[in-house]
């Protein structure tokens, strides 16, 4: 057992803290200002733009490959630069479906071509991907999906309607599953697809969520023809394909630690000054404020765990379950505790119409429990295959 | 001992429900929260006419001359419907402060606003604790301590500090400090002291009342949609771990009520222990509603976070609830005497 | 609404708290001390001795008729004699399951010949009941009993096995349901009887609980004959009969409000004194003391409101499963908190080598969320008849 | 960065286990409540043999010179087999704390001890936090701070304030203030201070530990069970109320682990921050282990309730640990520094 990171690692650390603290848009001082809500038009592009920023400088995608963008640096790298970036609380990722969750994908089951096709316009933020799972009757049920995918003449032929697309107002691609053998059960008789959203018959519908803005959107195919080239792994075999992507979503690379070990460092700060002016508040809620510290922390070193594990040679199973229930109950009690801190302004809107900090948090980790899986279908997961107690 | 509502109150109450389901629907709130002030000065004074806000108004002022317990279903009413209006502010705040302002200035000031409140002509703003100065958007008089003293200032727009709260309904404007003047000055601390405490409680109460009312109304809003949603074939209701999510919530609300009622009682009877009994009817209420909008949001899944859906509508009315008027941990820290103030 | 009691219900309270104070064993300051543990033979026979005190007095069962050795008081003033029984820290009542859960059925199955044999015993403790509903293959699952009852000559013959039978190691009576129909599915073909403990064929084992002590037993049926007279309600019909009984456990009988108001103030109490000593950790724990204090008045309010629309002629339905839910949490939240604030001492017993009152009353409430029907099946009960969600 | 076990730490853990499994079944812990001190000589001297209570004695001392780290797994271990003897009390407590006495008789206490403790021949008591001058009870030697010093007690059987904790093998008994003299005085205040803190870190560390292999132990025999027992003829595993229980429920211990293997690398590190890491880690493991506890007692029913039943053992053991050296919240109150001392 070794805690400490290596000297190349402090490094690597190091020159990422420099170039961040440098060019990064952040709330903090000495920083260029923060950009506009993502889910804004403006928003989107000069989130899009600092993704181009990163890229340029290599900090985009550390983990990749080089020839795609990256500097093939680990996982304990990818960790520390995670680390470094919510540090100077740099902007969300814009990119981050593409990024952490079809990339993967590609990775293991995309084409050379594919690879070379897809991956530097995601790393530079040319092409920001959106997903398309869900379905209005397939939610948590994700393997009830009906919108199809008909073989006609060499290509694909495209119908029937996404939803709940993240980013999908403004996006460039959605990445989904598409039924093409109706015959075939549930799971079976799935393809992975990757489509344009401005193909003809594609028809996108943004879909304002808590805060007003559109942070997601409906999306409807109708007769959208896509050739062959935009599928990805075999035909039938998306749900396969599926997996090993949603199993990174709601394993190691969706919401990195160093997100809840930087809020809960604010949430610290935050009871330290409220300790000054309301003391037996902040005395009442010091428990609550240390629970959401010490979850935070256990969230990172879980994840250290498990990324030794998974260099190692082992693998992430069930585990990425488990992951998603702790996050997103953590991140809740993070800005719950935040708003009892803030008391009787826990209420109040910024002098600029929009949710503060903690409240615009909260809000953001109500969807938490809800996304990736609900946490009611993850904990039948954990409790089928950790547990091994019986399916219902 | 006779713990239930009498026939009068229940059949105020089917009529407020009535009016409410024809006058502020889903539709009505939106459109409200797209307005001026995010409530409707024409749906106030129905409210007027229905008598609604006469109920704490006294007789000789074009009241009702009734109290809190008259008061309580209505409020949760209000709570299940949404209503954007400052009912709670107005009838269990307002008009009892207003009803017990002392002086010749505070009988004048009485005098002219109790029967325009009771006829849904006006609304007087009453500051909200912790939030000092703040009143709500599109009073038309405000009361308002400051250094101890009381004012009374007629303004039905200050231009500074409006604040918006995640209430869409629920906004705020500061009272510009250069307003208050000895010419509306109502009362020193000796005497605002009392009504101040006075106000905050029936404040508290009457935010508790609400509270209750709205997590009703979500708890039974995801048990509709959890009858009708299907996934895996087979209702999302039917399954465990929606069935016990939602009879958890609903076990905080039910037993919620009767501690909002009982704090209802004390006050009309002004029974000394009522300020424990408000803290813990808030306190419970709070937290119930609290529950019950995370708990309709998990059952609704990702409909239940658009702005589409009406969820929200609720969600947020019981999130600012349950934070103004002393949140449920200041309320449980003033029973034990352990509040910063 | 009206929340005083009037002038009688006042002098009622006044005559039993003299009464109580004046003879009711109790670990307060100028009672007579209290009696060893219910769950010895020693300790169940004083108890019954102080039944049998309380019956000449007639404050064994205030609510029942003169005839029966009541008062025939109503259910407010039964709610007053239980505050004034639990502010003085009476003993428990040995005869609880008789008193409270058979009782009722009693009243409303029994034949009057039933009613005389059996009530004064059971107000004067002479006769201790003990519960026969759970069957090892029938807990939660009540309606699977397998125990039997056969017809012989004109007697009936029971055979088979039930467990978790309370008091059960030193009870005289058990009731319980027998399978009269074995072709009838589940709830139909049962039979509710009442059986002498020391009827030939009857072997009791007593079952050690958490603490050490026997406060339950199992009880194996060997051809035990039991005459007509030993059926309460109609053969076939017992489960009908029993809903009756577990209605009023659940319901407003059982658990009294005055139980969780008194340990309440309790805990207040315990907290103000360790204020003095411990101010940070007092602090720390105000908002679990208060919430413990506001759950048990809930309940109590809530026994209001039920008793006062019960009294105007309404009826308690799925209210008993909200109720045992409310009352199990609140007790385990109530003593949890008692032992946080006893902080290092909460493991220790007491000199005599028996748990102290806080972790007694731990490890009393930790059953509370079992028994009568787990709170999953309650939980169930409510969504399904409250909330009209559909069964799974 | 390497999180992870070596090879020789999994294989001393897989030895203890297979002893374990014959040594220290639920017969034997049976038989261990009902004896003198609640835990066994013989079976103490096995562990010594076994190389176990020699981890972190210095090798000329008779021991394996190795730290917490090394000690992680075989602590967990004796969480879940229930094992009764004083393990973390004098691997993670009294053998750091006897290397480190100063002075000469510092020395011979060292001396004497340490190579006995690590052969399993002999017992050292220490004090648990909070509970001043109680110790365990079979201890031989008592080291023991009060009024600011360190004394080294010999006494096989103080006379005096036997306690019985809810936990059976876990029983107290108090040193007589009159066995403290000048003659056994190891130090006073400036030495013995950091001494002190530095024993209630490890001791909170240790049972972390053990908390957490308890939990783990409660647990998957909850869900063994409930793959087994079977109502409205299915296994009540197949329930979501009970899968969902106990997915809960192993989440907490799952990300309890981590936190205390951390803080086991820090103390062996002398971290500045391993203080706040071994608050961190007895938090989660204390309140891991009391769901655990009372999600597997909800899990088996009645039967989980009573004495035959051996789920009890280890109940008992997590109530009391996670009570012992500092409970969660005294832990989380000093991560924040807001504890009475």
């Amino acid at each position: 057992m070794d805690l400490r990171f290596d000297d190349e690692q402090e490094r690597f650390r190091q020159e990422a803290r420099a170039w961040l603290e440098a060019h990064a848009p952040s709330p903090l001082a000495g920083h260029p200002p923060p950009l506009p809500s993502l889910d804004t038009r403006e928003g989107f592009e000069a989130h899009r733009s600092w993704e181009g920023a990163m890229h340029q400088a290599r900090w985009s995608v550390v983990s990749w490959p080089a020839p795609y963008g990256g500097r093939g640096v680990g996982l304990f790298e990818w960790l520390v630069f995670e680390e470094e970036y919510y540090r100077v609380r740099a902007p969300t990722r814009v990119g981050q479906n593409g990024i952490f969750l079809l990339a993967p994908t590609l990775f293991e089951f995309g084409t050379d071509e594919q690879k070379d096709r897809y991956l530097l316009p995601m790393a530079s933020g040319e092409e920001i991907w959106c997903q398309g799972w869900s379905e209005p009757d397939a939610g948590s049920d994700l393997a009830a999906i009906r919108s199809r995918a008909e073989r006609r003449g060499g290509d694909w032929v495209l119908s029937g309607q996404k939803t709940w697309c993240s980013r999908g107002a403004f996006a460039d691609w959605l990445f989904g599953l598409f039924r093409t053998d109706p015959e075939a059960e549930r799971h079976r008789g799935l393809t992975y697809f990757l489509v344009p959203l401005d193909s003809p018959g594609v028809t996108v519908r943004p879909i304002a969520q808590l805060d007003g803005e559109t942070g997601f959107a409906e999306v409807f195919f109708e007769d959208v023809v896509v050739p062959d080239a935009q599928v990805l792994g075999h035909v039938h075999r998306g749900w396969e394909v599926a997996m090993a992507t949603t199993g990174s979503e709601r394993g190691l690379s969706l919401r990195s630690p160093a997100r809840y070990t930087e809020a809960a460092a604010r949430l610290v700060e935050l009871w330290r000054r409220s300790h000054d002016r309301h003391p037996r508040r902040a005395e009442r809620l010091a428990d609550a404020v240390a629970r959401a510290m010490i979850d935070a922390e256990a969230y990172r070193l879980h994840t250290y765990w498990t990324a030794t594990r998974v260099l190692d040679g082992g693998q992430v199973g069930a585990e990425s379950s488990m992951n998603k229930l702790f996050w997103s109950e953590t991140d809740l009690a993070i800005h719950r505790t935040a708003l009892e801190l803030l008391g009787p302004e826990a209420e109040l809107l910024g002098e600029d119409g929009r949710p503060g900090e903690w409240l615009d948090g909260f809000l953001f980790a109500l969807a938490g429990p809800i996304y990736a899986g609900t946490n009611e279908i993850q904990r039948n997961v954990v409790a089928e295959r950790v547990l091994g107690l019986p399916r219902s | 001992m006779h713990f239930a509502f009498d026939e009068q109150q229940l059949e105020f109450r089917s009529q407020l429900r009535s009016w409410a389901e024809a006058h502020c629907t889903p539709a009505d709130l939106r459109a409200a929260w797209e307005s001026r002030h995010g409530w409707s000065p024409d749906r106030w004074k129905m409210l007027g006419e229905l008598g609604v806000l006469g109920v704490t108004v006294p007789a000789d002022h074009g009241g009702l001359g009734l109290g809190l317990v008259d008061l309580a279903l209505l409020l949760e009413e209000a709570g299940r419907s949404g209503l954007p209006e400052p009912l709670l502010e107005n009838t269990a705040v307002a008009a009892p402060l207003l009803s017990q302002l002392p002086g010749r200035f505070g009988a004048e000031v009485r005098d002219r606003w109790l029967p325009a409140v009771a006829r849904g002509e006006a609304s007087v703003g009453v500051p909200v604790p912790g939030l000092s100065g703040l009143v709500l958007a599109g009073s038309d008089l405000a009361l308002v301590f400051r250094g101890g003293a009381l004012y009374a200032v007629e303004t039905d727009e200050p231009s500074t500090g409006r604040r918006r709260t995640i209430d869409g309904a629920r906004r705020l404007v500061e009272v510009d400090a250069a307003q208050l003047s000895s010419a509306n000055r109502l009362c020193g601390p000796e005497k605002s002291t009392p009504l101040r405490r006075a106000a905050a409680d029936r404040g508290a109460w009457a935010a508790a009342a609400v509270l209750v009312g709205a997590a009703d109304r979500m708890i039974t809003s995801a048990a509709d949609y959890a009858r009708q949603r299907v996934q895996f074939a087979r209702p999302i209701g039917s399954f465990q771990a929606v069935k016990h999510h939602l009879a958890g919530a609903l076990l905080r609300v039910e037993f919620a009520r009767p501690l909002v009622y009982r704090a209802a009682w004390s006050l009309d009877e002004a029974d000394p222990e009522a300020p424990g009994h408000v803290s813990m009817a808030k306190a419970a209420a709070s937290d119930a509603a609290s529950l019950a909008a995370s708990t309709a949001l998990q059952v609704h899944g990702a409909i239940g976070y658009t702005w589409e859906h009406d969820l929200h509508l609720w969600m947020k009315r019981a999130w600012s609830l349950a934070s103004a008027w002393g949140d449920a941990g200041w309320h449980r820290a003033r029973l034990l005497g352990v509040t910063d103030w």
